[in-house]
């Protein structure tokens, strides 16, 4: 009865621009960063930081990055995976030879470095469309990951190829390393992640956003509008590698701790991520948020359901684990192929209009 | 001598793409008539490949789960299936595979954008992949239908005396060509000269217009997945034969993806032309240039391939050019 | 045509000197001609038309006009200079807008949002800005916004501001497309069948807004229309054109009374 | 309603904990997967092998041992999300049978202070002790095998190397270049060539591979291969008509998942191995007394015997004599993973112990320190003979080469431990 618009008026343009525009929308969401800033780094354990809460706010972070350059743009990609791994080598690299400089703004670079190898990756899309480049960006992901597991200096000629992360620290608390407390790691992953959230927010309403949602929409029709196609899909794939490139980042240092390119950004990572935008909503970064937790949740849930309550044997209950996660999946799409983000927008408008629905 | 060298890593190239060929294969008949970028072919082919040992071995099928269940050790009937008649019998199981895809997902997805139909196959690929191991277990399986591995002596003598060189030819390899080649001929032969193939090419052409003259699309949906199906099945046995039945198989799914891109996701020809290139491609890279890189480069140059091509011709090898109009 | 700076139209509108001149125009697809050596001006002001029967065409020289098609012979000169060859979208920010015969709206995008793309090319904050929400890319949006909303007022869409225009029905996205277009303050906005497919009624609005736009704006306008009462009442010059050759050109009057304009088309039209 | 399923589901999050009272030791396993077939023997082997000592003497010291069971499917973050679930629950040891999820713990388990025991794999500098304080991997590493490798070949040819042709298969990851440095060394001191073939996983395509083997025609070929590799290694070294007795595997390569499919074409193939095979040891008797015939197998006990449960029992032997060590040292039956890593670092499992297990000369003496953890290095051959199906071993335990080994250890966990910022102890 109180969540509407009615008698909520904007009275200028800037308001009525605003990320949400219902007050109790508002409300909501500080109430979630107040708990998930002020309560949840109280309490959280080992557990739930390293099984559940820092894989998924790192992996919101690529998410949203992928959600970018798919969800906005319309360029599908499959090359997460090997974006993910240039973050990871270049903080690694930036760690190892400036130990001087705070880990923050290696990360930062990290993502910058990964936006260039985006933008390079990120060419044949002017030519080739759809599943082709789909399939195409595949070669991004399996060159890159064949780089980095071929050339000693991006593992700094250790001898079995492998990258560790030396300790780092922010105002005297460890963020990288086996010191990191949860709480750290969970922190430093909520800041980037709520800081990039809104920054991917703010992009996609303004005018760059306008930009990449007219090339996926309908290229040809943007590009008579004056929309520059070489612009706007390399500057989608640029901002989309830069997100992409920091979740890499975070997810050697502060989560895995150490990382070999084939194994921790092989092809699985891609698909991964490209199903928590599907599931989660494509073109919504609340959605990139839903299928991250979705897909994060859902096997630790089965698992723990399977074999922990009913007490089945580990294999059969990872492969019944694996027949509900796609039998899911399919259903999901099924039901609405927009995603967890439009079931939520859905459930909203009927509150909207509750208790009087027509 | 390294002219003959090359050559025979050409031939084994050649030999390598008609494998590639042959799963490319599946997914361009799904593809043609339903539209729907099927990425489960690669786990297609892993569950034929599983089911039929299965089959040939008496194995109860979902024992693990059995056995868990119920406390019990039920493991095999006791008795073993002949090759040719376990093959009738999977074929038929991926018949009703194909079945239950269309009533359970594709009527459902009807309409629905080509990638929201391409995650539902990545689902179902999950699926499978999960059905396959609950149903006959994660061990690598040995299947064995009775065709010949090894190089063929045959050639490596003929090639010796021509030579002075013998070429090395894997027998299964041969083998792989003339099937591959056979299932072409039958595919071409059923397309062009039944009801039903001429009624799968016309949904092909034109959802619509074959909906208008009455061809049911449920059917033929039906009809190409079975199809797939038996190809899944056919190049299952191929990779099987060669290096056993396990989880791996499936992933020669990635092997089949650059060819699409260079043969075109619509085009049997380019399938098959499209292998041929890639597996002469990679290994002939692999053979001159991989070693000055560090090797295993096979991975990824299929992709670098198929992309530098597309760039320079974005229609595909067999695609018309495409006029862009508003 | 003879004056070169301008003349009084019938309804004592004054037209302006040339705007556009299309010289010689060929544009060929394979071994197909789609256009034949044309030639024709449009001036500052007027409300041009270029009628013709089917695949006679003019989408094409509609699309050669904005940038989509590079003809094989011929210039186009804007503004008294030559226009070198171009992508659409450096056209489109000369001052160049369209709409499409068959709707290009963006279907993901509202309103809105479809309207206030055509003011991408007045909006240049750069990047970083925008990711902050902060400085000029704040300032620009609201500015921007303030132009649109004008549009929006005149085109009498205030109540679909936000709605998907995937939802809408045929008729307002037309008028969308058309915000759209105007959103950009082109120098020439060109139509393509602005009119198709669109009932009596809808017609009529239709007309109302072409006119109003240019009498309001000032904007030159070049159109293709199918339906030959409407072009004739609504425009001051009118190409016509058959089989991509152009065989008559000038008032609706002197078109009207053309007789190869009457066998090739006109003829076949009222039989 | 929705309240409780809520509830519901929030504990089904949080892994259900096993009563504090026993020893735990966590099986990270892997069954599902690229590797999933390798796995799960390995992991019937390490569950039966703390079920025996559970049925029959009733646990270790009067302690029942418990090995809750969690799925990594060989991915490291699962692997890190099982052992975040399992080390709450008092975990003793972790034994991940995975380089990749061992490279992961490391540091976690030197912050947290649980031993990490990794036989055979994992990362080979762990061997020293002053470094790497909780990482124990005796009996032997990567690096040792290449070594007695190259030394059972040294001892095929008189002592003399010089001029031959060593050509080197491997997984292209981090295990799979874990030999190189050591062969590397090893082929400046003996004089002979090595050619690095690097095989992209998973690796069902090595036809240019072993068309260069074909031309190139290297005396001897060596392997470090995992999964579907090795099967298609081998079954194209059959192709080639190589000669499968100069074929080498390392211990991940030769497990009978290897060579059955490649069928009688394997035959006479050879492959390193740190334990015995097969079922010619006493132990059996009990395992099949108390644990196969009762049906409380894992698995219903369908690889009993065979080489990846063999290694898997092995690992949980260690352990469990690590466990008892500890025990002793600490005076109490309930301890606690630090005074595991003193057990650990007290180990002495002598012939004449391994005898008492009912596992005469199953594997080497492994003698633990403080700064030696990956004991003598020792490592044998086992040749397969496809007629028999069985695997049976060709010599004895060799000691490795530690003169090139020792130098190479050092200088990367030193490099280690100037990046981690260890300062070494002991």
């Amino acid at each position: 009865m109180f969540y509407r618009e009615a008698g909520d008026f904007k009275t200028s343009y800037r308001d009525d621009g605003q990320t949400f525009p219902i007050r109790l929308d508002r409300w909501g969401y500080y109430a979630i960063l107040a708990v998930a800033f002020l309560v949840v780094p109280f309490v959280i354990d080992s557990y739930w930081a390293n099984a559940v809460l820092v894989p998924f706010l790192i992996y919101a972070i690529a998410a949203i990055g992928l959600n970018i350059l798919t969800g906005y743009a319309g360029q599908v990609s499959l090359g997460t995976g090997g974006f993910m791994a240039v973050g990871a080598y270049a903080v690694y690299k930036l760690m190892t030879s400036f130990p001087g400089v705070p880990i923050v703004v290696h990360i930062v670079l990290a993502g910058a470095i990964t936006a260039v190898v985006g933008v390079l990756f990120g060419l044949p899309s002017l030519r080739i469309k759809g599943f082709y480049l789909a399939v195409a960006t595949l070669a991004a992901q399996f060159f890159l990951v064949w780089l980095f597991n071929k050339v000693p200096w991006f593992y700094n000629y250790s001898a079995s190829g492998q990258i560790n992360a030396p300790e780092r620290t922010i105002l005297g608390w460890a963020v990288t390393g086996p010191a990191t407390t949860a709480s750290a790691k969970y922190l430093i992953c909520l800041v980037f992640a709520v800081v990039l959230a809104w920054v991917a927010r703010n992009l996609t309403r303004g005018s760059v956003g306008r930009k990449w949602m007219a090339i996926r929409d309908m290229d040809i029709a943007a590009e008579i509008i004056g929309v520059n196609p070489l612009t706007a899909k390399l500057s989608a794939f640029a901002v989309s590698s830069f997100f992409v490139g920091i979740a890499g980042a975070l997810l050697f240092s502060v989560y895995l701790g150490a990382a070999e390119a084939s194994e921790a950004f092989g092809i699985n990572k891609s698909f991964l991520v490209l199903f928590m935008i599907i599931i989660g909503g494509l073109g919504s970064i609340f959605g990139s948020f839903a299928g991250a937790a979705f897909l994060v949740l859902l096997p630790v849930l089965l698992k723990n359901v399977l074999v922990a309550q009913f007490g089945w044997p580990t294999d059969l209950a990872a492969h019944i684990e694996l027949m509900i996660v796609g039998a899911l999946i399919v259903f999901f799409l099924i039901v609405e192929p927009h995603g967890l983000a439009r079931l939520w927008a859905l459930t909203k408008e009927k509150l909207r209009l509750w208790p009087f629905p027509h | 001598m390294e002219f003959l060298y090359a050559s025979e890593v050409l031939a084994n190239g050649l030999m390598a793409g008609v494998m590639y060929s042959l799963v490319a294969l599946g997914f361009v008949l799904i593809y043609k008539a339903s539209g729907v970028f099927n990425y489960a072919q690669g786990v297609m082919a892993l569950f034929a490949a599983m089911t039929l040992v299965g089959i040939m071995e008496g194995r109860v099928p979902f024992a693990h789960l059995i056995n868990a269940a119920f406390g019990v050790h039920v493991s095999s009937f006791g008795w073993t299936v002949p090759g040719l008649f376990a093959i009738l019998l999977t074929a038929l199981i991926m018949v009703g595979l194909a079945i239950a895809i269309e009533k359970l997902v594709l009527k459902h997805l009807v309409g629905q954008e080509p990638i929201i139909l391409f995650m539902a196959t990545i689902g179902l690929a999950w699926f499978l992949e999960g059905l396959g191991d609950v149903m006959w277990g994660a061990d690598v399986k040995v299947l064995d239908v009775g065709l010949p591995q090894g190089i063929s002596e045959t050639v490596e003598t003929m090639t010796d005396n021509w030579l002075g060189y013998g070429f090395f030819i894997d027998r299964l390899d041969i083998w792989a060509a003339v099937i591959a080649a056979a299932l072409v001929a039958a595919l071409v032969g059923f397309s062009q000269y039944t009801k039903q193939g001429r009624a799968m090419r016309a949904v092909a052409d034109d959802h619509q217009a074959a909906l208008s003259v009455g061809i049911s699309l449920q059917f033929i949906w039906i009809m190409v997945w079975s199809i797939a199906g038996f190809v899944a099945l056919v190049a299952g046995i191929m990779w099987g034969t060669k290096s056993g039945v396990q989880f791996s198989l499936s992933l020669i799914a990635l092997k089949a993806l650059p060819v699409l891109m260079l043969g075109g996701f619509t085009s049997i020809p380019g399938a098959i032309v499209g292998g041929l290139i890639i597996g002469m491609g990679e290994k002939l890279f692999e053979y001159f240039v991989g070693s000055m890189v560090g090797g295993a480069t096979e991975n990824w140059f299929a992709y670098v391939l198929a992309l530098i091509f597309l760039v320079f011709r974005p229609q595909g090898l067999f695609g018309e050019r495409i006029i862009e109009r508003v | 045509m003879t004056m070169q700076e301008g003349y009084t139209t019938a309804d004592g509108r004054q037209i302006g000197g040339v705007l556009m001149d299309l010289r010689n125009i060929t544009l060929r697809f394979g071994g197909v001609t789609a256009i034949k050596d044309i030639s024709f001006d449009i001036r500052e002001g007027e409300i041009r038309a270029i009628i013709g029967p089917n695949g006679a065409g003019k989408s094409s020289m509609l699309n050669v006009i904005s940038g989509f098609y590079v003809p094989q012979e011929g210039e186009i000169w804007f503004k008294g200079y030559r226009r070198g060859p171009m992508k659409p979208y450096e056209v489109a920010r000369l001052g160049i807008a369209r709409t499409f015969q068959n709707i290009a709206l963006f279907d993901g995008m509202s309103v809105l949002d479809n309207i206030m793309t055509g003011r991408l090319n007045m909006m240049k904050a750069p990047i970083w800005s925008q990711a902050l929400w902060w400085g000029r890319a704040e300032r620009e949006e609201v500015e921007n916004r303030e132009q649109v909303e004008k549009i929006i007022d005149f085109l009498e869409i205030q109540n679909i501001r936000k709605t998907p225009v995937g939802r809408l029905p045929y008729g307002l996205k037309k008028r969308v497309e058309l915000a759209r277009a105007l959103a950009a303050e082109p120098r020439i906005l060109l139509l393509d069948e602005p009119m198709a497919g669109m009932n009596v009624e809808e017609k009529e609005d239709m007309c109302r807004f072409i006119l109003d736009v240019n009498d309001e704006f000032g904007t030159t306008i070049a159109l293709i229309e199918h339906d030959m009462g409407v072009v004739m009442d609504l425009s001051d010059r009118v190409v016509v054109m058959d089989y991509g050759r152009k065989i008559g050109d000038g008032t609706p009057d002197e078109v009207r009374s053309n007789p190869e304009v009457i066998s090739a088309y006109l003829g076949v039209a009222h039989e | 309603m929705k309240l409780k399923l809520a509830t519901v589901a929030l504990g089904a999050v949080m892994a259900a904990a096993p009563a504090m009272a026993d020893l735990v030791v966590p099986n990270l396993s892997y069954r599902t997967g690229p590797y999933g077939a390798n796995g799960t023997q390995y992991a019937d082997g390490f569950n039966d092998y703390f079920t025996l000592l559970n049925e029959r003497d009733g646990g270790i010291g009067g302690e029942k041992i418990q090995t809750p069971e969690c799925e990594t499917a060989y991915n490291t973050e699962k692997g890190v999300e099982c052992y975040e679930a399992t080390k709450g629950s008092g975990a003793l040891v972790y034994n991940p049978l995975s380089t990749g999820i061992t490279y992961q713990l490391i540091p976690k388990v030197s912050a947290d202070k649980i031993p990490l025991y990794t036989p055979g794999y994992g990362r080979t500098s762990a061997k020293n002790g002053k470094v790497f304080e909780w990482v124990f991997n005796a009996p032997a590493n990567y690096w040792d095998g290449a070594s007695v490798a190259i030394k059972y070949l040294l001892d095929q040819n008189g002592g003399d190397l010089n001029g031959k042709k060593i050509a080197l298969v491997y997984h292209n990851s981090a295990y799979g270049k874990e030999p190189i440095r050591t062969l590397q060394e090893l082929s400046k001191k003996h004089g002979f060539t090595l050619t690095e073939l690097p095989v992209d996983p998973p690796g069902q395509e090595q036809k240019s591979q072993w068309l260069q083997i074909r031309r190139d025609k290297p005396d001897y070929v060596l392997m470090w291969g995992w999964g579907v590799m090795n099967q298609t290694a081998i079954q194209e070294a059959a192709n080639i008509r190589f000669p499968m007795e100069n074929f080498i595997g390392t211990y991940w390569s030769g497990s009978e998942v290897d060579v059955k499919p490649v069928g009688a074409g394997a035959n006479g193939y050879k492959a390193l191995t740190f334990h015995g095979v097969g079922m010619d040891y006493p132990i059996y008797e009990d395992m099949k007394k108390h644990v196969i015939d009762p049906g409380k197998a894992s698995q219903g006990g369908q690889y009993v015997g065979s080489v990846l449960y063999s290694r898997g029992m092995y690992a949980a032997v260690v352990i469990a004599e690590a466990i008892a060590k500890a025990q002793e040292l600490a005076g109490t039956a309930q301890i606690n993973a630090t005074q595991l890593r003193d057990g650990f670092e007290a180990l002495d499992i002598t012939p004449e112990r391994l005898a008492e297990l009912g596992l005469p000369d199953f594997g080497p003496e492994i003698k633990m320190t403080c700064d030696n953890h990956g004991g003598s290095g020792m490592a044998r051959l086992q040749q397969w003979d496809a007629s028999a199906g069985k695997w049976s071993l060709i010599t004895d335990f060799t000691e490795p080469d530690q003169e090139v080994l020792d130098p190479l250890i050092l200088e990367d966990s030193e490099a280690y431990a100037k990046e981690a910022g260890i300062s070494p102890r002991c």
